[in-house]
């Protein structure tokens, strides 16, 4: 018996495929996102208002500014993106769409894949876009400014990928969104360093590619352990 | 042997402060654990005898 | 080997495991005790004064070992937690709990030992060194795997996010090490040299691996005590706790 | 066939049930009893594939679901307390997203008219937060309607349901049945089902 006809069949039913059931997740992210607007905007002020104070506790001196710079950003991107993680699955669990998704018949990891590209679009995306803004603020000339955007850009989904990892243990759990951060923010420590030293070496003149280059690494990397991961977290959360 | 005295022992010529800082807290640390442990094993084991005796009190008039 | 296997299955059983470490715990205790003797008697009477450091560098007999330990258990306590993840067996999930605290506890003695080395050496309580910095990372490590135990109450739950997460960890390990050393040459940072007496390095060695020993017997004798007590914590419900407390 | 061995449940301290089994043909089905806390909904996701049981196993025409896993679920539909709607999306959005995860493209006209056939029919572009708590759940129950899932497993599914409702839905339910369809279900309330092979079993705590 391979299934049974349904009560009732709207006809005809074209089966989507991998790639329809990922754009399909996507698609529903950011239609969410859409019709939440505050809560994404909420993690990019936050970002703009951190990256903001730095100056007014420091001191308007443009060539400290211009050191400190690409720590400053990455630092407040690496805190907004972590504000945005804990809204990753919550909702989802809370309101039994989760349940739905692991029992689809669609693989787990895939749909994982598609939630954490649609985190990176919602919260990713928009500050590696504002980031030039706020870079001329502290004075970074264009080739430094350029590859902070590019740092950040590679940078940002890895941020996505290890802290959906979090998010699924974290789940449900009391006191989630505090042990979220305890947990992820050490496993960010490799993309601050690759991601704030490639401009820095950049300035220094000793060129970004070798930073560039590791980062994309650990992109890769992420991008191969941590839907598993993740995945392992889901079920294990919903059990 | 490169100590004179025991008094020349104690000053680890003059980082007496940094090498027993360390040597000290480690020897707490280390102590404080297991007598930690002991008295969270007492704790469950005291627990579990006076469930177990309230049981068999229930038991009895039975 | 059919009979091997068996018996493998049996001493992993809490029921069997639980007299069985409270037997083992003395021994630990006992070797211990040995290497702690000959490894003070090596580090403080046979080992001879460092020309640069003075005496001050003898903090190394326990802040080295403190440090390999540190690590060597979060590798241990992945293993045991991986195992505990795959094959469903309570009691390496256990042990994997039971690990966890001494492994901080380790981290947070190089940490110290590590900032009263550096204060007679370099002049400051703490200097952004690779290795201080990642052991710094590993203590986080450890936070977050008790801190996430702690936060569920499921048991098999806790075992299992705890079991991702360490291995997620132990993945990373490596990464951060490297990565903080890259950074670390980067900014040229303050590095770490001991003098290179030849005859010197032999004894130091000799005195930092049977410290190491210590410690790793030490780390054996708690975590078998303190397994013991999550078992009964935990099957406390259970037919076989009733007759190991009577 | 969907057979059950000895299925034992554990949560925290609490022994929820041991030795557990049934049997069941095309067109049986199966009302799961207990009193509350009894641990029927823990015995439905373990059912379902969501949560892993202590000891036992769980058949899927003769082979174990842990080794099927996915393919399994193409068999399986799940209706839990939750109602699993987004509330900020339409009921048609819902709907499509929901056989979109089921791997099957519904266009927006046949989504209209499922939802009409639930009695949604011009609320379709309404967002789910306005909808009142019976109509929302008959959003969730539209699923029935097209999936082609041969077991159902209902937790609580008469629930904040009027009683036309009701006697749609048991309706729906027999209709499954009788084309060969199996469910496993929970309900507080007495509701009479035509058709299929009626089982009860009763988890005693």
């Amino acid at each position: 018996m391979n299934g049974v006809a349904p009560v009732y069949a709207p006809s005809p039913r074209g089966a989507l495929g991998a790639l329809g059931v990922l754009a399909t997740v996507i698609r529903r992210d950011l239609l969410l996102a859409l019709r939440r607007k505050s809560e994404v905007l909420t993690s990019l002020f936050f970002f703009v208002i951190v990256v903001s104070l730095f100056p007014l506790g420091i001191g308007p001196e443009m060539a400290l500014l211009r050191t400190i710079a690409p720590g400053v950003l990455w630092v407040a991107a690496l805190l907004a993106a972590m504000l945005s993680l804990n809204r990753l699955f919550a909702s989802d669990y809370a309101d039994g769409t989760l349940e739905q998704m692991v029992l689809s018949p669609a693989p787990l990891g895939l749909l994982v894949i598609g939630k954490i590209m649609a985190h990176w679009l919602v919260s990713g995306l928009p500050l590696v876009l504002i980031a030039p803004v706020l870079g001329l603020q502290y004075d970074l000339a264009p080739r430094p400014l350029a590859v902070l955007i590019l740092s950040l850009l590679i940078g940002t989904p890895l941020l996505s990928l290890i802290g959906a990892i979090g998010a699924s243990l974290t789940l449900g759990v009391r006191g989630g969104g505090v042990l979220l951060s305890l947990l992820t923010l050490p496993l960010y420590i490799p993309a601050l360093i690759f991601g704030a030293g490639a401009v820095e070496a950049d300035i220094s003149g000793l060129g970004a590619a070798g930073h560039l280059s590791l980062l994309a690494g650990l992109l890769a990397l992420a991008g191969f352990f941590a839907p598993w991961a993740t995945t392992a977290g889901l079920r294990i959360a919903l059990e | 042997m490169q100590w004179n005295s025991i008094g020349e022992f104690f000053a680890m010529g003059g980082y007496a402060l940094y090498v027993w800082g360390s040597f000290g807290i480690t020897a707490l640390a280390l102590l404080i654990e297991p007598l930690l442990l002991r008295k969270r094993q007492s704790d469950v084991l005291d627990s579990l005898r006076r469930e177990l005796n309230a049981d068999k009190q229930q038991r009895k008039p039975e | 080997m059919d009979n091997k296997i068996i018996h493998w299955f049996k001493f992993g059983s809490p029921q069997t495991f639980y007299p069985l470490a409270g037997k083992m715990v003395p021994w630990f205790w006992a070797l211990a005790a040995i290497f702690l003797v000959v490894g003070l008697w090596l580090g403080f009477f046979v080992a001879p004064t460092d020309a640069v450091q003075g005496e001050a560098y003898r903090i190394i007999f326990i802040h080295v070992p403190a440090s390999w330990m540190s690590m060597f258990l979060y590798v241990v306590m992945a293993c045991w937690a991986g195992i505990g993840l795959a094959l469903n067996t309570r009691l390496s999930s256990m042990m994997a709990s039971a690990i966890a605290p001494t492994g901080a506890m380790f981290a947070f003695l190089s940490l110290w030992t590590g900032a009263l080395w550096g204060k007679p050496m370099w002049g400051t309580w703490w200097v952004w060194d690779a290795r201080l910095t990642s052991e710094l990372i590993l203590l986080f490590l450890y936070l977050g795997f008790m801190a996430l135990q702690a936060a569920i109450d499921e048991p098999r739950r806790a075992d299992k996010a705890g079991a991702i997460l360490a291995l997620v960890g132990v993945v990373n390990v490596p990464v951060i090490y490297f990565s903080v050393k890259w950074w670390n040459t980067l900014h040229q940072g303050a590095s770490i040299s001991m003098s290179k007496g030849s005859t010197m390095a032999v004894t130091m060695l000799w005195g930092m691996l049977v410290m190491a020993l210590c410690f790793w017997m030490y780390s054996i004798a708690v975590a078998l005590m303190r397994v013991r007590a999550i078992m009964l914590e935990r099957e406390r419900h259970t037919d076989w706790v009733k007759y190991a407390v009577e | 066939m969907f057979t059950a061995n000895n299925l034992a449940c554990v949560r925290g301290d609490r022994h929820l049930f041991a030795g557990l089994g049934f049997m069941l043909e095309p067109s049986g089905r199966l009302h799961v009893t207990g009193e509350n806390g009894s641990g029927k909904t823990s015995l439905l996701r373990i059912l379902c594939g969501l949560s892993l049981p202590e000891t036992g196993e769980i058949c899927w025409q003769g082979e174990s679901i842990a080794r099927i896993g996915d393919e399994y679920h193409k068999n399986v539909l799940y209706l839990g307390h939750h109602n699993a709607l987004k509330e900020e999306l339409t009921a048609l959005e819902n709907l499509r997203i929901t056989a979109a995860l089921a791997d099957i493209a519904m266009e927006d006209k046949q989504g209209a008219e499922l939802l009409g056939r639930v009695g949604l029919a011009g609320r379709e572009k309404l967002q789910v937060r306005f909808l009142s708590q019976g109509q929302k759940r008959r959003v969730a129950l539209s699923r029935l309607l097209w999936s082609s899932a041969p077991l159902w497993v209902l937790d609580e599914p008469f629930v904040a349901l009027d009683t036309v409702a009701v006697t749609w839905l048991a309706g729906i339910i027999g209709k499954h049945l009788s084309a060969g369809g199996m469910a496993v279900l929970t309900s507080h309330q007495e509701v009479a089902i035509d058709g299929g092979i009626a089982q009860t079993l009763r988890i005693a705590s």
